[in-house]
């Protein structure tokens, strides 16, 4: 490991690319903090709501709003009881779920449209890209406010369409950066290096500018994940989010505040996993910044460790 | 662009500051701003908050806080001269706010006012199948002829405001009334102001000016009156109301019950809407996710109302009988596994959606197949008024029900009639039964009420009838003021005076 | 040395990266002096900035750090002054000047702007300023010097900013005078002006004249010392003539014979058959005329060179040969077909006998494939050589022909330097075993061995695979060694065609002629004779 | 530049248009305001003549022929709800919206701009440190929450500041405050970064050989350069609070056109809805050409 990649690396290059990307994670430890603490929210998504069973969803009208820190009634009560008497523990590893969904979707939804759009608009001629470029300026200006409405009341609250409304509103940031992108790497030397070869569009699309334009797009894209997660957390705030029995951090902080004088922890721990994940998400989008980068990717491969 | 930014500063600190409430000018911090003040409007409880009996009067009004029943307001006197005629002798030297005198030619006008194509007045749903007709006798006497008869017409006076003749047909912004108080200010979406106005007729009240201003944010409102900067916030929220010395609980009319549909599969079946009943823990409600105080309810109107059935009592909570009642039903072929959906309307009432929850919860432990499903106000009303969506199994609809008017006439037609608009029932017998009261006066009148409610909670089931709520309101603790049923829909300025 | 302005002394200076530590420049020293030039010379990487940069505090610390050494300025230590006091000398008694103006111009501020602040930084009033800047503007020869000075940097040519960023070094009239390649990014013409006002001035302040180069013929142009860096120390000084005509150290000596125009001149096989014929190309770009009715001829084998400074139509001629770029009217024909009128199929075929090597080989190269899939794309775009293996051995064959290893397949391109990259950029071309090579600059970007080295290896491909070249170049010199047939454009004309001894020899236009004569010899004694056959005429 | 502005104008132009068109239909989905407007019991007589009233009764194509002509006399409708014209309610709350946005995103951009060109000359330092994750959490935390803490805080444990409302100047702190957080936090990080680059420019090499002063080099030669890709970030940014700041108004009671907005939706209120959309969209152009602008000013390349 100490072994430096100096000038010329003939380094083990046969190390896996798992292994690579753990030593380069390793030299920065907050990303290494955050990718473990997604990791373990991206678990409790995964696998809580079948491990917790009932437990997140059984109610205790006469025993609810218990305080956090105290262990008589099990450990699912740590971090206290809410409202009806659910435990917020067990709650919040519940509602991890819908959280990730909500936001994963919703980001994925609209980088895929974006990022296709953008594609189209930024390699093809004036007029098409004119047209995609000004469905995004209406896109913007459309207030996301009224798409929710318009979504929940014709659709229906739930957690497809939340992903709908917040994916709709998310869509221009990856259309304009996309089509910026590719406005810039299509007259980089190495596209005309490929179409002297003879490359066809979509090989040129395919090979050339979307792997340039990737780890831009996947930086804002953990960057947006927090900000839907904000996002979602407001709509839920304004009446107009997800609805129970769906639960989403962002519904639980909303439907806590009205206790934030009596019983701070049903908007505090919500909160606090909101503020962690996102920090996190904020934290790993600088990580890949360089890791993304061949020609930064250095900085984070593995170095002598006395080095300062 | 300084210039620009400095003048706003300045004018923002031009109003007037709504800080440190002094002497007997008082702040009032309601939930929503009103979109009109406008006196035919003043039936809807956010307007009538500010102008009923403030700026606007009736002819008649409701005791709440004694039991001296109708009240002489605008109206001195009525009798009924029979035939469906009301003979009312008017209030006389008294004057609208614009100097003008009020006359029978008022009255008649205010009710043109509301009947009027050009303008679309709540206060006119009170007399949906009512015709009336005006006849000014002289300035102080009026006759009003209602066809068919309308027994409670002098009730239904309580819920007009008397305008000036010379009103336009149009909404108007600044009212004129014969009430103590003035608007002389409305500052759209941050306050509207009334004055204390010499010249009314009456005793003039101990509030020299009233600023009303608009919070959305129930703890904001609470802490308004707590720091100093409001005066009463009349609704507040039961995790705002921490201090019993300035938080006043009292039943605000409304009444919160789960609408069934008596047509569809399975509640069509009288033993799934007894099991409905059976099931739900009401008393685990209270004091808990509702305030303390709520009542649990066996009729659609609150106790105080005309023809209450005290004979009645709630369903218990026996999740064994649910459990067996649905078992029976099924024995006998009823679908009990039909889905159920529980249709609750977000920011309802306080905690709607924790008690929509728990609802829901309770029904699935007795073995229903419930969800829960919350809507927003305008998809709300496409299932709680006609015609229902179409659905496989049934919905229940989680709504609440205002009537502080004193009669049930307000509520049994629409709720439980066969053509009524939010009924779930379709019943002859019952049919009849709300004719025969809504038509019949004195107490006769009540009996026939009484014995309506006991066929609906007990012979029918027809609904599941929760809780009748309290409201909560802060007042400061320098003001003498309690807050009574019709703090909901009105806030007399007159009934406030200070320590 | 006694008289020595500037001395540095055993001057070392480290750099602390995540790499590791880089000795940037072992125990230096030079000096120089009143009137005087002193030329450092060195590539890329061998150190030849840092202890300029470390007389003006520019040296980032960290990553940079001095070890040792002293830089002596006036009696002190320029090494142990106060940011303050160092400050105060910056720009006033030493000034500096550097390649690449228009970066170095802010770009947000007019270029008056900046001159002027040279002197009111230093706390003289703002009205001296702005006639001492007219005066130096006029000087350097800019038309219209109270125009300029309301002009910013992107609205002058790349000459015109090198010689205000000289008046805005020379404000306050400095004892020296740094400047770090102050001629790379021009064309000869313009370097040979530049050149000779720097010495002018010189001769004018009596200030002492650093200069950082890469570039032999500067060196004999201009200096009066010189010392040889390679690897952070320094393997070399003397005058030019003794570097140049005794050199002792083996780098030296490899770099004086790197320096083009030695070799034998390459003579056009006339009897091999003819491959592409251009005639009568014709584009405008609004109201620039690009291309204006260029012809010419291509044989098979040949190596054909097509010269001419920046603007002057040399990159739409490939281009449009190519098919990146439409024209306005004429005809390419490649083997017999006209290539212009050719539809987006038949181009296709095409692609595959013409390839191209483009100058930048660090922009060229996609940095997010690896050497391997650069190299094997070509197949992959018309599919040929399904068989793994089989590609596996091609491309290690294609390294191993332009020098590289077959193991460097699996790396990428930031992993290269520039001539290694432009080696890659060659297998790329050479994958597709085309007919024609267009070589766009494919050389200026790369030092000067490494030029001879890539020319070489470009020469043994065209005799060994019979591969023909068009090979683009703003400098006369480079070609010499390489092109058998030699065409000059200016201003999107053909100016003089012919073979390339005649070109040297006995060039007949007077462009072709200045071009010549631009163009720096490394033997100072030519350049000693060159200038006095000028100022004789 | 002119040119340049009218090119935007017939783009946006045709922008809102479709804008316009879209919001129009897809607002007349989400149901009828006649049953929001009126109580739940209403007849449905009354229902009728209040469609009858706003023309809601007649065909959807038709009222929207009805819209574009007023539209073209300048003529936004009136509110269903308020009964006063739609244009006059948005002006009203942007009379509050302007100055607030203004106002705060002055304090955004001279706290970032400082603070953000201070942590970028000492990188990795206590203060860059400090800087970065004070800025990250706060912008990650839910507004609402922040909000009403601030209010439990500032206003009842402390008593300092009013709870909510625009009565003085104390009024405008805390929904300043709270607004502020979050473009802050985006505008640093982007200031710094930018700055970063910018001071590893070649220019700066220039100037620090030219002696030019720290301070002079940082705020003069830097920060101009720096603030290019900056402007684009403080334009986004300033485009959103010009849309209102909806939780913010809504919980301090703060009459902007967020609030209208969000309430017009929510009752349905088209014409009101379809004016604010529009005069914002209006805004945000106006304001993009300030930012066209501001571009052309910092940066003579941009003026050609």
């Amino acid at each position: 490991m100490s072994q430096a990649s100096l000038a010329k690396p003939p380094r083990s290059a046969e190390k896996s690319a798992a292994a690579t990307v753990l030593s380069m994670l390793w030299r920065d430890k907050l990303a290494f903090v955050s990718v473990i603490v997604l990791l373990f929210v991206f678990l409790c998504a995964l696998l809580g709501p079948a491990l917790l069973g009932d437990l997140a969803t059984d109610q205790n009208l006469r025993g609810r709003n218990s305080p956090p820190f105290d262990l008589s009634r099990g450990w699912a009560f740590v971090l206290g009881g809410d409202a009806l008497g659910r435990p917020m523990l067990a709650r919040l590893i519940y509602a991890a779920r819908s959280t990730m969904l909500v936001a994963a979707g919703a980001v994925i939804a609209s980088l895929i449209v974006g990022a296709l759009f953008g594609l189209v608009a930024g390699y093809m001629g004036k007029t098409v890209s004119q047209v995609i470029m000004r469905l995004a300026d209406v896109i913007m200006s459309f207030p996301s406010l009224l798409i929710a409405v318009v979504v929940l009341y014709v659709l229906g609250p739930s957690i497809l369409n939340m992903i709908l409304v917040l994916a709709i509103t998310r869509i221009p940031i990856y259309l304009r950066t996309t089509r910026a992108e590719v406005l810039e790497v299509r007259e980089r030397m190495f596209v005309q290096a490929a179409i002297v070869m003879g490359a066809s569009h979509w090989r040129i699309i395919g090979r050339h500018i979307l792997p340039q334009v990737a780890p831009t797009l996947i930086t804002i894209a953990t960057l947006d994940f927090a900000f839907v997660m904000l996002a979602e957390s407001s709509l839920s705030f304004l009446g107009i989010g997800i609805q129970p029995p769906d639960v989403t951090w962002g519904l639980m902080v909303s439907q806590g505040r009205p206790y934030l004088g009596n019983a701070w922890w049903l908007a505090f721990w919500p909160g606090l996993c909101i503020v962690i994940t996102t920090l996190a998400l904020n934290l790993l989008s600088n990580w890949m910044r360089v890791a993304l980068d061949p020609a930064q990717r250095w900085r984070l491969e593995a170095r002598s460790t006395t080095d300062e | 662009m300084k210039p620009l930014l400095v003048g706003a500063l300045l004018a923002s600190t031009s109003v007037t500051s709504a800080l440190a409430q002094t002497g007997t000018d008082i702040t009032v911090v309601l939930s929503e701003e009103l979109d009109l003040v406008e006196p035919c409007m003043a039936t809807r409880s956010n307007i009538g908050r500010v102008i009923m009996q403030n700026i606007s009067e009736t002819l008649t009004e409701l005791d709440v806080r004694g039991d001296a029943g109708l009240m002489p307001r605008l109206a001195e006197s009525w009798e009924d001269k029979g035939n469906g005629t009301w003979q009312f002798k008017l209030r006389q030297g008294v004057t609208f706010s614009d100097g003008s005198a009020f006359d029978a030619g008022d009255v008649k006008h205010s009710f043109d006012r509301v009947f009027s194509e050009a303008i679309t007045c709540e206060s006119k749903r009170y007399f949906a199948d009512t015709k009336l007709t005006f006849d000014v006798v002289d300035d102080t006497t009026i006759n009003v002829k209602a066809e068919p008869a309308q027994p409670i017409l002098p009730l239904l006076m309580s819920l007009v405001t008397i305008v000036p003749s010379e009103t336009p047909m149009e909404f108007v912004r600044d009212p004129i009334g014969t009430g103590p108080y003035v608007m002389t200010e409305w500052t759209a979406g941050q306050q509207i102001v009334l004055d204390r106005r010499d010249g009314y007729w009456g005793a003039q009240p101990a509030v020299t000016k009233a600023t009303y201003v608009f919070r959305s944010e129930p703890a904001v409102r609470a802490g308004m009156v707590a720091a100093g900067e409001a005066d009463i916030a009349p609704q507040i929220t039961a995790e705002a109301a921490d201090n019993p010395a300035t938080d006043f609980a009292y039943p605000n009319s409304e009444t919160v019950y789960l609408r069934l549909e008596n047509l569809d599969a399975p509640t069509s079946d009288i033993r799934i809407r007894k099991a409905l009943n059976a099931a739900i823990d009401r008393e685990a409600f209270i004091g808990t996710l509702l305030p303390a105080g709520t009542e649990l309810a066996v009729a659609m109107v609150p106790p105080t109302t005309l023809g209450w059935n005290p004979n009645l009592k709630p369903p218990a909570f026996d999740p064994e009988l649910a459990k067996q009642l649905i078992a029976e039903a099924k024995a006998d072929g009823v679908d009990t596994s039909l889905p159920i959906e529980i249709i609750a309307r977000t920011e309802n009432f306080p905690n709607v959606t924790e008690v929509a929850e728990a609802l829901t919860q309770m029904l699935t432990d007795v073995g229903f197949n419930a969800s829960l499903r919350m809507v927003e106000v305008a998809e709300h009303e496409q299932f709680y008024s006609k015609p229902y969506p179409e659905f496989e199994g049934t919905r229940l609809v989680v709504a609440q029900h205002d009537n502080s008017r004193g009669d049930p006439v307000f509520s049994m037609f629409f709720k439980y009639a066969s053509d009524g608009t939010q009924s779930g029932v379709a019943d002859p017998a019952l049919d009849e039964m709300i004719a025969k009261a809504s038509a019949a006066t004195g107490d006769e009148r009540a009996a026939l009420w009484s014995e309506t409610f006991a066929y609906v909670h007990d012979t029918i089931v027809a609904d599941v009838l929760l809780f009748h709520m309290v409201g909560l309101s802060r007042v400061s603790e320098r003001l003498d003021f309690t807050p009574t049923i019709a703090t909901n829909a009105q806030l007399q300025l007159s009934e406030i005076n200070f320590k | 040395m006694n008289d020595a302005l500037l001395e540095v002394r055993n001057l070392s200076v480290d750099f602390h990266t995540a790499r590791g530590t880089v000795h940037a420049v072992k125990q230096i020293s030079w000096s120089v002096g009143r009137g005087e030039t002193l030329a450092i010379l060195g590539e890329s990487g061998s150190g030849k900035s840092v202890s300029a940069s470390a007389v003006m505090n520019l040296l980032d610390m960290p990553p940079a750090h001095i070890v040792e050494g002293e830089i002596l300025f006036g009696g002190q230590d320029l090494l142990k002054v106060s940011y303050e006091e160092h400050r105060a000398l910056n720009g006033k008694r030493i000034a500096m000047i550097f390649q690449d103006p228009l970066s170095h111009f802010n770009p947000v501020y007019s270029v008056g702007w900046q001159i002027i602040e040279t002197m009111t930084a230093h706390g003289r009033p703002a009205d001296q300023a702005r006639a001492r800047a007219l005066e130096l503007i006029a000087r350097v020869g800019i038309p219209d010097p109270e125009a300029a000075l309301h002009k910013y940097p992107h609205q002058f040519s790349g000459g015109q900013r090198q010689r205000l960023m000289i008046a805005m070094a020379l404000m306050l009239k400095p004892d020296i005078l740094i400047a770090d390649e102050p001629t790379t990014a021009l064309d000869v013409t313009i370097q040979a002006e530049v050149l000779a006002l720097l010495k002018e001035l010189q001769r004018e302040t009596g200030m002492g004249l650093v200069l950082i180069t890469h570039d032999l013929g500067v060196v004999a142009e201009i200096a009066d010392r010189v010392v040889v860096m390679s690897k952070g120390e320094i393997v070399e000084q003397g005058t030019p003539r003794e570097v140049y005509h005794a050199a002792k150290h083996p780098y030296t000596r490899q770099l004086i014979g790197a320096a083009h125009g030695k070799g034998e001149i390459n003579i056009l096989d006339i009897a091999s058959p003819v491959l592409l014929e251009v005639k009568s190309l014709c584009k405008t770009y609004g109201a620039f005329t690009a291309l204006n009715d260029v012809s010419l001829t291509l044989h098979r084998g040949q190596s054909l060179a097509v010269v001419g400074e920046s603007g002057s139509g040399k990159s739409t001629l490939a281009r449009a040969i190519l098919r990146l770029e439409g024209v306005d009217s004429g005809q390419a024909v490649w083997k017999g077909r006209d290539l212009i009128g050719m539809t987006a199929r038949d181009v296709l075929g095409m692609r595959r006998e013409i390839q191209m090597v483009f100058q930048d080989p660090t922009q060229s190269l996609n940095p997010r494939m690896s050497v391997y899939q650069i190299i094997s794309e070509g197949w992959d775009i018309h599919g040929l050589m399904p068989d793994r293996t089989a590609r596996q051995a091609k491309v290690a064959e294609l390294l191993e022909q332009v020098g590289l290893a077959p193991e460097h397949a699996r790396r990428y391109p930031h992993q290269f330097s520039g001539g290694q990259r432009q080696r890659i950029a060659i297998a790329r071309a050479l994958a597709l075993e085309p007919e024609l090579i267009i070589c766009d600059e494919a050389v200026s970007a790369l030092d000067v061995s490494i030029q001879a080295q890539v020319i070489a290896l470009l020469d043994g491909l065209r005799q060994r695979l019979g591969i023909s070249f068009l090979f683009i170049a703003h400098d006369l010199g480079v070609v010499r060694d390489f092109a058998d047939t030699v065409l000059v454009m200016k201003a999107g004309q053909i100016v003089e065609s012919g073979p390339t001894g005649q070109i040297f020899s006995a060039s007949q236009h007077p462009y072709t002629q200045k071009l010549l004569a631009a163009n720096l010899d490394p033997d100072p004694d030519v350049q000693a004779q060159r200038r006095l056959r000028a100022s004789d005429g | 530049m002119t040119k340049l502005i009218g090119q935007r104008a017939v783009a946006s132009l045709l922008s809102l248009l479709v804008l316009m068109v879209l919001v129009f239909f897809l607002s007349r989905l989400t149901g009828d305001p006649a049953v929001l407007f009126l109580p739940i019991d209403a007849t449905e007589e009354m229902k009728e003549q209040f469609r009858v009233l706003h023309g809601l009764d007649r065909p959807l194509l038709e009222q929207f022929n009805q819209y574009v002509l007023d539209l073209l006399q300048f003529d936004f409708g009136d509110s269903l709800r308020k009964a006063r014209p739609a244009l006059d309610l948005v002006l009203e709350a942007y009379a509050w919206t302007l100055p607030l946005a203004l106002l705060t995103m002055t304090f955004v951009i001279t706290a970032a701009i400082i603070l953000g060109s201070l942590a970028a000359f000492k990188v990795g330092g206590f203060f860059d440190r400090l800087v970065s994750i004070v800025s990250l959490v706060g912008a990650s935390a839910p507004d609402f929450w922040i909000a009403i803490v601030a209010i439990m805080v500032f206003s009842l444990s402390l008593g300092w500041l009013p709870t909510s409302g625009v009565g003085s100047v104390a009024h405008w702190i805390l929904p300043m405050a709270v607004l502020f957080i979050r473009p802050f936090g985006l505008i640093v990080q982007v200031v710094r970064s930018s700055m970063l680059s910018a001071q590893s420019s070649a220019y700066v090499k220039t100037a620090r050989a030219k002696g030019v002063k720290n301070l002079r080099l940082i705020f003069i030669h830097t920060l101009r350069n720096g603030m290019l890709p900056v402007i684009t970030v403080i334009g986004d940014q300033a485009a959103a609070m010009l849309n209102g700041a909806v939780i913010v108004e809504t919980i301090f009671g703060f009459p902007g056109v967020g609030k209208l907005m969000i309430d017009s939706i929510l009752q349905r209120d088209f014409n009101v809805v379809l004016a604010a959309i529009l005069v914002t969209a209006v805004a945000i152009f106006l304001m993009n050409i300030l930012i066209d602008i501001a571009y052309g000013l910092l940066d003579p390349r941009i003026r050609q």
